[in-house]
């Protein structure tokens, strides 16, 4: 697998890796959080431009539909595939088993972002029209999370949650920028393009800093990380990463395409979700979601995922 | 020398996704005002957390308001059913207020 | 007119309107504080910087000075035309209406640096000593507005307000900012350009969409906001822009520039007066201010004030 | 066991904007601490506010003053003429100090 | 009505590097939880403070314990030798809890 | 002394000016305390990166391992060459000696970068692997200053101060940035470069200008500043970074290396030092080291210490 070290000796992964060891070695380097918000922004609204333009540009055809159909399936399935398995062998409780199933249903903007980076520094473009399903994944796994942890119990959906799972702030700026980005179009786009093109890579460089930072340090604090969760949480993405792949093949995606489609599917949220569940269920133990999602399988998608789905995808291409 | 009454002053750790909820109840209580106060960090049973999560689901807010004896009873009733669940810390105590009738 | 689809379909308009939207749809988008403040501090430096570069380049003819005359005067005018309206019209008290007026007679930086930039961008170029009038304009509506609200009583102005206002925060980074582009010129200017010119619009793209968020949230909140004065928020800078370009193509100068005076003229402060308010008149509703100021006039004059007031100064220059 | 000594406790609710003045007239009251807290946001008979705005003229602070009695009686009564206008909240309450020779 | 009971309130203003030595003292004196809060500048006998320096060295925190009086007091007794060095401001009150097993 | 005005009309340095004379004026003119976080973190990334990519591309000699052992003497050194200064001549007790003598051994990142983009615009390029020397000088002077303050007390160093020392956010940034520099090369940092080269000058000008605003106000807020203690705040960087670019020219460095050793040794501390005496010697006056090392030496070495050690580094490097 030569694309393994292509992805570990790029810029923004050694920056991962650097946050990651500083945080290990209780360095007390850190990055601003509103930093990090703005850095989250700013690659949501870029990712989700650069996807607008090239739509614009190349057309929407029928694999669009089927490709935001087969994230609609698959956000709302997976914490359903998963959350048994949280329930029996990782021992959790109906509550703190929806609550992660949801996490793992839902999507990683960083992880797609980086993902797009590095398989387009190699010559393997992700298709435009994947933002739109990277931002509708992010949230119908929130409700079957829900569904999943309160069963029997009273009203599922309160109007605040509603409005969270609508007009989620990562959803609605992904998919405006978006939207943009097809109006705008390639000329309208030249102008915007220093700030949203050529600074990408290094923003991400930065942000990935401060992801490894937290990843880390969360999984230093955890106490509530079990053997047998943290095997989970690399299991579920491989698991979800491989349906993904297989699901985007089957529909008729391009290699890259059904690639990314993997990587959502193997990604989990630790933005929206955590938050809609602070939300939504109170009682379930914040500090283990955000260990498994953000620090076990976001740094392993990172590293090992990345290139494990793209190697899948090109088999798989191939034998099509 | 200015008048000052006794008022109770209520605070309430709570998590910052529920904030809003904390501002509904205090408001079905018949209390009008209340500020919120940012914090940083901190530990108790649960662990430590920290502000530093991008996501801001773990952040925490200093919910103050200052209320008459009734409301403030009333709004701490209210708050029950949210103790366990969302793990507040709830505290009360007297403080002297200018201009009363506000609160 | 064409020009109007133009601004509406440039990159930064469009983030206006999506952060408008997503207020609108209670979304909970929204961009740190901080981060507003950085961008904010950022377009006042880069506008300057380049300001001052093209008057390096340019020289400086005898129409800088008589455009800074020009917004001296209306700056220090303006308040004065429209605070009787505000009390007759608009029912508001005298404290208020000098207040509301304070605002209308200053101008918001970011109307003028999205004129400048949509202008730019269609090859209608304004002059670079615009941002000497730009700055000059900032604060003499304050002491108009504040010696309205307090005509008979004891002092008028404080030590700190004077401070505030000679000083004021902005005015001595658009005014530095300049200097320093004229000290530098074009080629002292080229290592800084990448960021100072390369980025600016994109940055602007992000800045507007956190100000469309503001200026939404602005309005769903406020209780203060009568129908009579949400209308003299827009007939306030149509009025006002209007006399701007008229005033600007009576000295001479060229059309952008006469629309660029029209512009400045009909924005109003959101940053430097309401802040002087705060501190000198705080029994004013600054509720109320900011929901005309920012809330009405900031999107109007986005929207439609951009290409009317370039309209205008086209027909009046070929006319002249 | 070390000693305690009681102090008052002034707390206000001030714009941004004003908290300099506020602390000139604690000088003047003779009071030479302060501590600014940052607030996030909150609400009263005013309506909502926070401190999402690019002014920060609606951004507020909580001013915290310890002080002896005489000159925390002498600073409120100089706020008098501010609280209408400025629509102060203030709050008084006792604590116990270390080192009481310092308020 | 919901049960309340008192406990101590205890803040103490701290230089934001020395927030995690006072978090030990608490633990050692058998108090498991805290909070610390943000505050913004301040003045005192030693000059004015405030958060703008990029090191963060001159940052404070107010730094909030809430605890039984035997806890309370072991940790107040702890601090004392950090009393003149540190410049520390420490502040004790009285508050009403709920769920007091926690304090 | 021709480079004494191209240092002085660059525009990082105008803009420092800029900001000194706006605290100067007591304009409320501020950049919030986490952008100037942010901005410093990226000049730190920045500056390790470029160095390492210039030794993939150079190759290290042996110069490397001299340049780091002079840097470690110096810092180490340093303290114990002044603290008889500031205790005889300042009239400081021995705390305050120890704890400003740390300072001056440890070193000032930005002016390292300023000095390294000033001298590269004109043609005389530091060495990429001075920034491991930099890095290399941070933290030894802390252990200095501490054994000068407290000889004969107990316990020297506490773990947080050594994991303070070894681990400090800054030394990491910086040898991490500079070994995925080395680990990319310039193949691997093109898709980056956009932001850490094109953008980097640009944001020294922002950095530089809060700086000034800081490095002022510090000065007007001071009460602990004697005019002795200022005196040698201004004479220490002289000698120091005269000793520095001796040392430099004597092991064989280049004359833009051997001044960028002189910089170093310059230099004072007031990032990473400052926190560790707050942690170490809370009984040091805060206030003190900050006016001296942030308040005068900073501007003094911006303004002055950058050209003249060109200026020394030349000499030598002739007369060699
Ligand atoms: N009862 C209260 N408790 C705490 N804070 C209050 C209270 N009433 C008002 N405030 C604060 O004071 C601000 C101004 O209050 P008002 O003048 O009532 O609008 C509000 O936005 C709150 O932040
Ligand atoms: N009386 C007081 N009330 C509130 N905060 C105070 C008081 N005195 C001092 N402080 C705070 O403690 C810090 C250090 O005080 P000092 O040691 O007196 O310089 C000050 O900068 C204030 O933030
Ligand atoms: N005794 C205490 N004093 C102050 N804050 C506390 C205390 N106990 C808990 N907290 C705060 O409440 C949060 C949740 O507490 P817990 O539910 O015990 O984990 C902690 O992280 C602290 O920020
Ligand atoms: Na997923
Ligand atoms: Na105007
Ligand atoms: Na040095």
């Amino acid at each position: 697998m030569d694309q393994l070290s292509a992805t570990l000796l790029s810029a923004p992964v050694l920056f991962f890796v650097l946050g990651a060891l500083a945080a290990a070695a209780r360095s007390d380097l850190s990055v601003p959080e509103t930093i990090a918000k703005a850095m989250s922004l700013y690659l949501m609204a870029a990712i989700g431009l650069k996807g607008g333009v090239e739509v614009a540009k190349a057309g929407v055809g029928p694999e669009l539909v089927s490709a935001l159909a087969a994230g609609l399936v698959l956000s709302a399935t997976i914490p359903f595939l998963i959350a048994p398995v949280l329930a029996r062998f990782g021992r959790l409780d109906r509550t703190n088993s929806g609550a992660v199933a949801a996490h793992y249903g839902s999507v990683s903007v960083v992880t797609f972002v980086t993902a797009s980076q590095v398989y387009g520094a190699n010559g393997f473009a992700i298709a435009g029209f994947m933002v739109a399903v990277l931002a509708m994944m992010e949230t119908p796994a929130i409700l079957s999370g829900l569904f999943i942890a309160r069963r029997e119990k009273g009203t599922l959906f309160s109007r605040e949650l509603l409005r969270e799972v609508l007009f989620n702030g990562s959803v609605v700026l992904l998919l405006g920028s978006f939207a943009i980005g097809m109006v705008i179009g390639e000329e309208g786009f030249e102008p915007i393009s220093p700030v949203f093109t050529a600074g990408f890579t290094g923003v991400l460089c930065l942000f990935l800093l401060d992801m490894g930072l937290i990843a880390m340090r969360r999984i230093l604090k955890t106490r509530a990380l079990t053997l047998r969760l943290a095997m989970l949480a690399i299991v579920f993405p491989i698991f979800n990463g491989t349906i993904g792949v297989l699901f985007g093949s089957a529909i008729g995606l391009d290699a890259p395409s059904a690639a990314a489609l993997g990587i959502l599917a193997a990604s989990a949220s630790y933005i929206a979700v955590p938050a809609a569940m602070r939300l939504s269920l109170p009682q379930a133990d914040a500090g283990l979601y955000l260990a498994m999602s953000l620090g076990v399988t976001f740094p392993f998608n990172i590293v090992i995922g990345i290139p494990l789905f793209r190697w899948l995808a090109e088999i798989l291409g191939g034998a099509l | 020398m200015i008048k000052m009454t006794e008022r109770e002053r209520i605070e309430v750790l709570v998590d910052a996704p529920l904030a809003p909820q904390l501002a509904r109840l205090a408001l079905q209580a018949g209390i009008t005002g209340h500020t919120l106060i940012r914090t940083d960090s901190g530990q108790g049973h649960s662990g430590e957390w920290s502000e530093d999560l991008i996501s801001g689901a773990t952040a925490k807010y200093l919910f103050l308001t200052v209320a008459n004896s009734e409301s403030a009873t009333r709004f701490l009733d209210s708050l029950e059913p949210l103790l366990e669940s969302h793990g507040l810390v709830v505290l009360r105590s007297i403080v002297d207020v200018i201009r009363p009738e506000r609160f």
